[in-house]
């Protein structure tokens, strides 16, 4: 990877956390209607995936998946307008951070069910299949999604139908205000085997590792379709939700999630390979002032209209 | 004109589909190489190969999910369920992801599938195996429900659901599946949404769908012999459901009649009467009265299924309550 | 008399009960430790120990099979869903298992559980964690639906539901977690299936349940003004749901609205009305009204959801087109 | 094991078989209303298995039920009455051979749900569990059922909470007319690898086997409340249901069947061991009187009144 290429790297992966820095204010102004679930310290995974990735490939996402959005490379105006509920927000202001999405990016949406995505995504997969142009499909869910069964029905048909599809579980010890670990009795390594699936374990936090092990499956995805498990182990470091203060937590657990910081990580790397200081300041001013236009023109951007509720239920206008 | 069965136009349906869209493919239970459990999807595999027809796993979640993702990317999935009674299985798959994706993606894109499900009895296949739950997805904005009645709508209707750029269900029903009737040369093609007169009458109005509509054509009979004309509606589609037809009707005959196999408590029927009973309530001479099946489970045993079943017995019974 | 909260009003009925029968236990995710994401459970961890407070992994299906296995073991399980939504995934073995067992299986046992779960908007949650799903459950024989108004109803419902033989879902709603009322020091015994004057009235009658209750009520006080007396039913169960009470009601007003924060079409107000336009015909004076949400998945902004979800002054309207 | 206790389970497997194949020819004469699933060939399983379990001790069954019932130790005339339809069965007519179940015996009912039979089973589990009395729980199910997600969140509970929940597949390697290995990217040894859940495999063919190791998994989860796995590798001779004719299967298949045919089998080993054709003549001969009376009973019993339809739906009367 070229210096100027894990810059880049560097420069989504702060693209995020300052949108969802911002996104954690606004909400604290009261300006976010519903659930905001953040993914601060789990910003590798996306973009490590992602740059893997074309516009032509398809992903889909769970309830935590601003990450997830912004690194296929949505706008990030339509992005802060569609969590602010506002007429502009790339699905009109009707989803909400819980179901964004960018059809024309690829991105096939956020979900507020757990393990949803996984079919979706392994429908898509199917789609690319049967399309024959080497695209591929890029789910992402979280370890407490293990538990359900469709999560296993997929691995299962992905696997009989060879389909090209990159599982990626951001394996962040927690489901809600519980440890994953009294959740599940298995893991995705020994699923990956149960079902005979390529299964990749990553530092989630580390997004060269996390950019390198992607490219590494989707390629050979592209070449022969067949479905691989790629698992980031990675870092909540925020409540469930916003809101939620983790009283549930160990103050050790929370205190040791700083050095595990995926962008730390990759601004250490980055000076380690010769970047300065200033370069870094200057990436970090470009990214503010990117998120600081795109705020503010959400924040300006009107409400849907109320009639506005009714359209789009059906394509065609109702008989 | 030739004479065809249901579950044979529905094949053809399917068979036409593929040929004219090769975006179009078909994924079930063992509908390959079995042809499926009516023989909806007979000779499919053969002709088509197994790149458009899957046999999948018993799987019904993932099966509809699977048709989610694909329709979402480009493609027209026509997915099987065995028996409407494991849609239970696909619910959230339908109700949280297919129906809501256009709309609460700001209409960025829509969900292009076709589900297939048989309801109904018929067959002494039991509670597990006879029930009919178009009511609930009927209830589900974003999602449209059809529901043949016989041989050439089975074709008809079929063909627009796939067409339509929006998840449609096609509730077939397993009783007819070996009814026989007349299949144009060129098929109707119908629009998703309106009704059929099925028999005009200017006394009483029964409005019916799937196979209760062969129960009230029958039960019209019956009225006839006595110097009653009802008019008989099959409604085709139940979501969306067309209401200014059955208004229509009601303005003329005052008098209303809603008839379905499923049960009648909570049904599809309590819709249609609820509305009349709002924006008909005018032209209205005579209560509204329902005929579905009971408020219990399907019973196997074939006497107490036949007693379960609505037939042309209790709808001349209901017209008569309605017209006394 | 004390004022306690809805959510605290559940609480404290789960804890009594687990007190005064030690086969009732609590199974749902995060409801442990956590308390619960509403946190009607908060404490129960630490009173009655793990063997009592299941915390279950994300398996909706399981965590409701599970209570079904556990009931025909003879245990008296209480199941959360954490949203109603999640139903979706438990639709089979609510339909196919716990409301069968007893019928299919001639009566030899029956499935003692409970299912909880929020439905509703107001939280700004967006289409997949706001929906109200009622309708479904109430179309499936065998299976009971309470959806408690008030802190009071709240505790004394979820009681009945725990003591009843049958599967009871008990549908709370989000909105409503916070609401403030009085809890009687001997808290009432409700039998299942009776509605409550929440208003007398001579004028017209408006039927509601859960939250449609509070609005009702606002305009009732709203058409008061008017001179207008409005009697206000809280059906409180809406499987069984008190048709006699209802159909008392009409006799005495002659005008009949029908409201709840579900999709109208289809929904639950559906039945309501449909019977009345049957057995209450002959007292009808004008046409049945209903007020739900409109025929689209619930939006998630503030401004779109406030005008999605019913409120007093579509009531009000609703109100004045039946009796004009 | 005993001469006489060896002799005991081929009379409970003669009673499956003769029962089954008088069902069939019921079928044929069009008295059996309704779909029916014969487990000729699949004696030995539920045999071996419940030769483990008390009558306190629950099972449940898919919709291939009638050995599991017969097993658990139904009454024959009831049993048959059932599946006719008729009012004096053990379900009053009402659920036919896809829903018999006898909840005095354990049985909470065949279910014509495949995989249905998993969580109501681990949920009778946890009851066991709670009312601390020793007591087990087993479900039965085919190899097609592994592909229903049920399958994998049952598993991942009933390890997590320690039940003694005994997992009996009946591997006879069809899914209704597919062979399972066209649906299954996966097995059940390498399931309970996953999920570290004992595991054993028999050929389901072998009474003594079954029962062997029935006996033993079972006598250690009555100690210790833990699940364990039983997969027993057996045949179906009959169609999927009767009036299905096989033609998707190979004629050498169907010729091999006999062989292993797990009646003749244990006749076999009863001979060896020392029984003459004459004791097994006497079993039969008691068999077959039995077999006869409960149908014939059952036939002549009532079907049950139109007005039987609405009872039962609830417990207490409606208000
Ligand atoms: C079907 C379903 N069940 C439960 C929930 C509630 N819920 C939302 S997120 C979550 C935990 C998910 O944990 P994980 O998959 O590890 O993702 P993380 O939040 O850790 O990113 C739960 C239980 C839901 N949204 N959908
Ligand atoms: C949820 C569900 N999906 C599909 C079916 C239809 N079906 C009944 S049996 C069966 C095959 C089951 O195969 P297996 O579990 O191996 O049992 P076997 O018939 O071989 O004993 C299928 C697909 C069903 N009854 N339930
Ligand atoms: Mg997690
Ligand atoms: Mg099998």
């Amino acid at each position: 990877m070229t210096p100027k290429e894990r810059a880049e790297l560097y420069r989504r992966m702060l693209t995020i956390r300052r949108a969802e820095e911002r996104l954690q204010k606004l909400f604290a102004d009261g300006l976010v209607p519903g659930f905001l679930h953040l993914s601060i310290g789990q910003e590798a995974v996306p973009v490590g995936v992602s740059s893997a990735l074309t516009e032509a490939d398809t992903v889909s996402s769970n309830h935590r998946g601003h990450g997830h959005t912004l690194a296929k490379g949505v706008d990030l105006t339509g992005f802060f307008a569609e969590i602010l509920g506002k007429a502009t927000g790339l699905c009109r202001g009707r989803g909400g951070s819980m179901h964004v999405a960018d059809l024309s990016k690829g991105m096939l949406g956020a979900n507020g069910i757990v393990a949803a995505g996984l079919p979706i995504t392994t429908g898509s997969a199917l789609a690319h299949r049967m399309q024959g142009k080497g695209n591929i499909a890029v789910v992402y869910f979280g370890d407490g999604a293990l538990a359900e069964g469709l999560v296993h029905e997929c691995l299962n048909i992905a696997k009989l139908w060879s389909l090209p599809i990159l599982f990626v579980c951001e394996n962040n010890g927690w489901s809600e205000f519980s440890p994953t670990e009294r959740q599940l009795a298995t893991s995705l390594d020994r699923l990956g085997k149960a079902y005979g699936i390529t299964y990749r374990e990553v530092d989630g936090n580390v997004v060269e590792e996390v950019a390198r092990a992607a490219g590494k499956l989707v390629a050979g995805m592209r070449k022969a379709p067949a479905p691989a498990i790629l698992e980031c182990r990675t870092t909540r470091v925020r409540g469930h939700f916003e809101g939620d203060r983790q009283d549930y937590r160990d103050s050790d657990e929370i205190a040791a999630l700083d050095a595990r910081d995926p962008i730390r990580l990759c601004a250490e790397a980055l000076m380690a390979a010769g970047l300065d200081d200033a370069a870094l300041a200057a990436i970090a001013a470009e990214v503010e002032a990117k998120i600081e236009a795109a705020t503010e023109a959400a924040l300006a951007a009107p409400l849907p209209e109320a009639g506005d509720i009714l359209a789009d239920v059906y394509t065609r206008a109702e008989v | 004109m030739a004479e065809t069965r249901y579950i044979k136009a529905v094949n053809q349906a399917l068979k036409d589909a593929m040929r004219d869209d090769p975006t179009v493919f078909l994924i079930g239970e063992d509908i390959g190489a079995a042809g499926g459990s009516f023989k909806a999807t007979r000779d499919l595999l053969d002709l088509y190969g197994p790149e458009r027809v899957y046999d999948a796993p018993i799987a019904e979640a993932a099966i509809t999910g699977i048709a989610v993702g694909a329709a979402l990317t480009g493609m027209k999935p026509v997915a099987e369920i065995m028996f409407m009674d494991f849609i239970t299985l696909s619910m959230d798959m339908l109700v949280n992801q297919a129906a809501k994706a256009r709309s609460m993606f700001g209409g960025q894109g829509s969900v292009p599938m076709v589900l297939r499900t048989p309801h109904g009895g018929g067959l002494n296949a039991g509670p597990q195996h006879s029930q009919c739950l178009e009511a609930w997805l009927a209830h589900v904005p974003g999602l449209k429900v059809v529901v043949p009645s016989n041989p050439a709508d089975a074709y008809s209707l079929l063909r627009a659901a796939i067409d339509d750029p929006d998840p449609v269900i096609v509730v077939e029903n397993k009783a007819l599946y070996a009814m026989k009737g007349e299949m144009p040369d060129t098929p109707e093609r119908i629009e998703i949404g309106k009704a059929r007169i099925a028999r005009p009458g200017r006394d009483a109005t029964v409005v019916a769908y799937g196979a209760a509509v062969g129960m009230a054509e029958a039960a019209a009979e019956v009225m006839a012999a006595e110097g009653v004309e009802v008019e008989v509606i099959d409604l085709r589609s139940v979501q969306p459901w067309d209401e200014a037809c059955v208004l229509e009707s009601l303005s003329r005959t005052h008098n209303l009649v809603v008839v379905h196999e499923a049960v009648e408590a909570f049904g599809v029927g309590a819709e249609i009467a609820a509305r009349m009973a709002d924006i008909g309530f005018d032209e209205l001479d005579g209560p509204i009265v329902r005929v579905g099946a009971p408020f219990a489970p399907s019973p196997f045993g074939k006497t107490l299924e036949e007693a379960y079943r609505p037939n042309a017995d209790r709808i001349v019974a209901a017209l008569r309550r309605t017209l006394a």
